[in-house]
């Protein structure tokens, strides 16, 4: 178990191996939207949380693409699955290791981001936490989708297209949560769901996504 | 731990490929499969590895004692020689990965990255990895792509080491090995056009 | 000997603390990476040439 | 430092082009960098100190245009780090001399701290003078746009493998880069009209800022251009004495 | 020339090809923004034109990581620069492949989203104007990105951190033609921009582009 | 046409790997390739294809007269076996895919698509595309991997005609193709340590 999250640790600092990519991509998005809605700021400010959050799921959708595909076609994961690690095990800590090099320095990055698009001040402490109680389910869910289209070539967007619907509830929760925090509003509700939907689906969805990759690797 | 197969039918696509295969393999045995191209080598491997449910028959004997080693090699081309082979020790919850850089002259090309080497040396590294799985049964499909002379002799030594040890081995290939081994020709298994037990397309038809 | 910076104090230290330090992380990596670089070069080197 | 001692002197170009020879460079280098790093030290420390404690406060401003010192001269080394950059860049492209690319690898992290330290300033600066941290005023924005060019740069260097591969790749896209750059730049102009300072250090009396203000900036100017001298040229040692011990451990990985 | 845009075309169409993928992405990226702003009509009718220039521009991003990987990875590209067909040529057409079927289909499909987001009427020309201009340059940048980190595996989200800022001018220009005409005002000058940057990339991005690829190939 | 090569000296990873090579490949003629895993052979086909520069030395008569198959065949998965001859074919100005089908007795296999074959079809394939390319020279990287032994006298055969034909052949290869050819072993030709000139690591040495 440890052997393999030290491996896709050490794989994704290597040369190309993708670290910090998930929060250039943040970055960029965020900064392209002012050039898309333009440079007006109590406009950037109002649409802040949600644009915040959903440039965070985007970049953690766009880094899935590697979290099972490169395995695949190098042949890892057949020589995985017949390994004496359970795939379910395997596969949640991989979903651990996309979180330490995607999720986890998108949520760092969110504040800085926040400047960017005069997000309110009370939002900081509301969007940071909304996002460090939401990503985990991002990746968690995210592995599911990358080991159901692990057979196709360049299934990247075909992934993203099975995988959005589902971010759903965790996007809706958790922009929420920054929206009511951003405008003083309270937040318990929504962040009490979003902690639900977290830990549920860290618990069930491990197995879904060996589920899915046995059927693939066959 | 002798593999047994029995009455097996595997199946690649919704079409079953061979059918009504019985074999054994015990300690110290090794088995080459033959076949033309396309005669279904792969699937039948792919089978016994556990990579695929067989439409029909039997296979004792394989849970968590079979190593696989496939036409790609699982290599992380940034990770070294000496990474790559660690992570499967570790994997398999073994430790030295020495005997098995040593069996295929790996030493000057430990600290390589795995992108860099030849497609030979790149071989080589693959089929060192089950030296480091420890499990018992080899299946090896065409090991010998992409190897030079030396090195197919270097592979036949570490099965004869591995046979000797009380392990066992069955691979797929297509030139001759100088081992001594059993041969099963899979070309006469060739399943029926209208057999129909099992396929996945059997209740449409 | 401080000079008063009256309302603005967060601003200007702000702006001077992060860029000093910003600068000297950048100095230390670079010259901590320029060392570890010798080195290495210096070890290759002396391995070489004891290797004919 | 043994490596003059073991190195043949084949057809070496003489005059400026001569240090387009990694040793002959470092040699230089070698000798040039204690003056380097020296001046650079002086004066920052000078011009930092004589503007944080030596210079009035600004009618309008109060104590803020204290961050001048820093914000001015980072902003301008982060613009001639990416033009240096894109110089290095042609250069390997037309003469293909190493030490030119491994410049333009050394100084593009320079080049991003400059950027972060233009922008931190600015944003901090920005606050107590716009009311806001940011405003998308084109200014600003072509400096984000800038940084996301550099992060772009640096992330393609790391990606690849093979050194020259990625002296080329990275030289087409500051080229092309470059040329967007400037196309963002007035895009961003057309897009919204700012509220940033215009040119203040332009020759013309009027428009200048006053002396007690001019002189010590001009000094830690001075400070940042050796400071990024010194830290390109130290760096492009760096990634020299690596590519050097890469070169040798190749030839011995084949014995 | 012919034979390589059929089969680009084909292979788009055939199964996991990823024709309609980009489509989908852009729907669901515009599905999703009212979740992350919350579902106030006049804020998102005052977004709309930006953030369908944004989801258009990032739905074709995302499609680009197919747009070569693929033949470089099964050896078609070293064989088709070994093949009588000038690099340029080739790599113009995959191009054209691409704004085939992935910028004309979101064109297209733009007007329909713009009712999701409410946006006002006289926009509707505008915005399917401004995309028909910017997306052909979208296609030939992104054809550039592509060329660069193709010899990265999974270069994905790298090439994306590339690609965006090359983007921004046809963003600014695009985004700005439709949001002046959604609020009824001149938008002749951000078209003739718009047109200006697409030819001038169409005329010289190729040479770029094929310059990258020989020295990935190498 | 002949393919002339004179003192070359070919790279990989900025390392020069073979020097002083010299020889020349006259039409009707065929040259093996041989040495061992790591030898170079690889780089040198590639330099000869024009994928990579040579550090030094010369080739002629290469431009547009080279067919290069490597290590992968540039097949489609989702395309049929027809479809991705007829496009190669296109591509190099070509019409009549018949002769290449025929050769590689694909005709079975015409209509299933290219992912759905086993790795010797596919190779199979990949071959036959020499055939439709029409370029005189063909330059071969271990083109008989996966081949059981009727498809590799098939493509002994299908070089053989090449030869008649008037074209030649460069082939790297570690087993025996029953060929009348010459036989180029590069072993010898490795480069030398101390060699300086050119390489792109030569300046930092
Ligand atoms: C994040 C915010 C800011 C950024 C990214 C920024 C960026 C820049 C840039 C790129 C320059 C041009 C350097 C040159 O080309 O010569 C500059 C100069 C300057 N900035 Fe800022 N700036 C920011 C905020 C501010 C603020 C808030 C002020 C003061 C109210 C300010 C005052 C100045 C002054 C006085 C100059 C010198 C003008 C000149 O000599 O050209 N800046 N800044
Ligand atoms: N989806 C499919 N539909 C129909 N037939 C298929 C499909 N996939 C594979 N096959 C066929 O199954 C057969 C078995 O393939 P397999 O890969 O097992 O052969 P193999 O013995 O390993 O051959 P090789 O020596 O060439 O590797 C082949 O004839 C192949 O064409
Ligand atoms: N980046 C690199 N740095 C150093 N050496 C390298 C690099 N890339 C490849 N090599 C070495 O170059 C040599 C030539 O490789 P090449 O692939 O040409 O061999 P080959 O003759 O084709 O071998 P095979 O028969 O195994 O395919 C190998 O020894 C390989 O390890
Ligand atoms: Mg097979
Ligand atoms: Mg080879």
């Amino acid at each position: 178990m440890r052997a393999l999250l030290t491996r896709d640790l050490m794989l994704a600092f290597r040369a190309g191996g993708g670290f910090g990519l998930g929060l250039a991509f943040f970055l960029i998005v965020t900064v392209l939207v002012p050039f898309g809605v333009g440079p007006n700021s109590e406009l950037l400010s109002r649409i802040a949380p949600g644009i915040l959050w959903l440039g965070a799921l985007l970049a953690c959708l766009l880094s899935l693409d590697r979290l099972l595909a490169l395995d695949w076609e190098d042949g890892t994961l057949d020589l995985l699955a017949t390994s004496p690690l359970p795939l379910e095990a395997a596969l949640s800590i991989k979903a651990l290791a996309h979180w330490i090099t995607t999720g986890l320095p998108l949520v760092l990055a969110a504040p800085v981001l926040g400047i960017l698009l005069n997000l309110p001040t009370p939002g900081y402490t509301w969007l940071v936490l909304s996002l460090l109680l939401g990503t985990p389910a991002l990746s968690v869910i995210g592995t599911f989708g990358a080991a159901l289209t692990v057979g196709v070539k360049r299934g990247g967007l075909l992934m993203s297209l099975l995988v959005l619907p589902l971010y759903v509830p965790t996007l809706i929760f958790g922009a929420e949560a920054a929206r009511r925090g951003a405008t003083g509003m309270d937040t318990t509700t929504s962040l009490l769901m979003l902690a639900g939907i977290t830990a549920g689906v860290i618990a069930i969805m491990p197995f879904a996504s060996a589920a899915a990759l046995r059927v693939n690797l066959r | 731990m002798t593999l047994t197969i029995r009455d097996l039918c595997v199946a690649r696509g919704g079409v079953p490929i061979l059918e009504g295969l019985s074999f054994s393999l015990a300690p110290g045995q090794a088995l080459i499969l033959r076949g033309p191209n396309g005669a279904g080598k792969t699937t039948l491997l792919r089978t016994l590895a556990g990579l695929q449910p067989p439409l029909s028959g039997q296979i004792d004997g394989a849970e968590e004692q079979i190593a696989y080693s496939g036409h790609s090699d699982g290599l992380k081309s940034m990770l070294s020689v000496t990474e790559n082979l660690t992570f499967w020790a570790d994997v398999f919850g073994q430790r030295d990965i020495a005997p098995a850089i040593a069996a295929f002259s790996l030493e000057g090309l430990k600290d390589r990255l795995a992108g860099t080497l030849s497609a030979g040396q790149k071989r080589r590294l693959g089929l060192a990895r089950m030296l480091v799985t420890g499990r018992p049964i080899w299946v090896m499909d065409e090991p010998t792509v992409s190897l030079d002379v030396d090195a197919v002799a270097q592979f036949a030594k570490a099965v004869q080491g591995h046979l000797h040890a009380g392990g066992a081995a069955l691979i797929a290939t297509h030139i001759d090995l100088h081992l001594e081994a059993d041969m099963l020709d899979v070309t006469p298994y060739r399943a029926a056009l209208d057999l129909r037990a099992g396929a996945s397309d059997e209740a449409f038809l | 000997m401080m000079p008063d910076l009256g309302k603005y104090a967060d601003a200007v230290l702000s702006a001077y603390g992060v860029s000093i330090l910003l600068i000297m992380l950048l100095v230390i990596i670079t010259l901590r990476k320029g060392r570890a670089a010798r080195a290495a070069l210096e070890a290759v080197e002396t391995r070489s040439k004891k290797n004919g | 430092m043994s490596l003059t001692e073991d190195t043949p002197t084949p057809k070496r170009p003489s005059g400026f082009w001569s240090y387009a020879n990694p040793v002959k460079f470092l040699g230089l280098s070698e000798r040039i960098l204690p003056a380097f790093w020296g001046l650079a030290a002086v004066s920052l420390i000078v011009g930092l100190i004589w503007g944080f404690f030596f210079t009035p406060d600004d009618f309008r401003q109060g104590s803020t245009v204290k961050i001048i010192y820093l914000h001015v001269p980072s902003a301008l080394m982060a613009i001639n780090a990416w033009f240096m950059m894109l110089v290095a860049s042609l250069i390997w492209i037309v003469r293909r001399h190493h030490v030119s690319a491994l410049a333009a690898k050394a100084a593009a992290p320079v080049g991003v701290v400059m950027t972060l330290i233009a922008l931190f300033t600015g944003a901090v600066w920005g606050q107590p003078m716009w009311g806001t941290w940011w405003a998308w005023d084109p200014r600003l924005t072509s400096f984000l746009i800038l940084f996301l060019f550099y992060l772009g740069y640096i992330a393609l260097w790391e990606a690849i493998e093979d050194p020259d591969t990625a002296a080329d790749l990275t030289s087409v896209l500051c080229l092309v880069g470059s040329v967007f750059a400037v196309l963002s730049r007035y895009a961003v102009n057309f897009w919204n009209q700012g509220l940033h300072q215009g040119a203040s250090l332009s020759l013309d009396k009027e428009e200048n800022v006053a002396d007690v203000f001019y002189i010590p900036l001009l000094v830690c100017i001075a400070g940042f251009v050796f400071l990024f001298l010194a830290l390109v040229l130290y760096r492009t040692g760096t990634e020299i004495r690596l590519r050097r011990a890469r070169a040798l451990q190749a030839r011995e990985a084949r014995t």
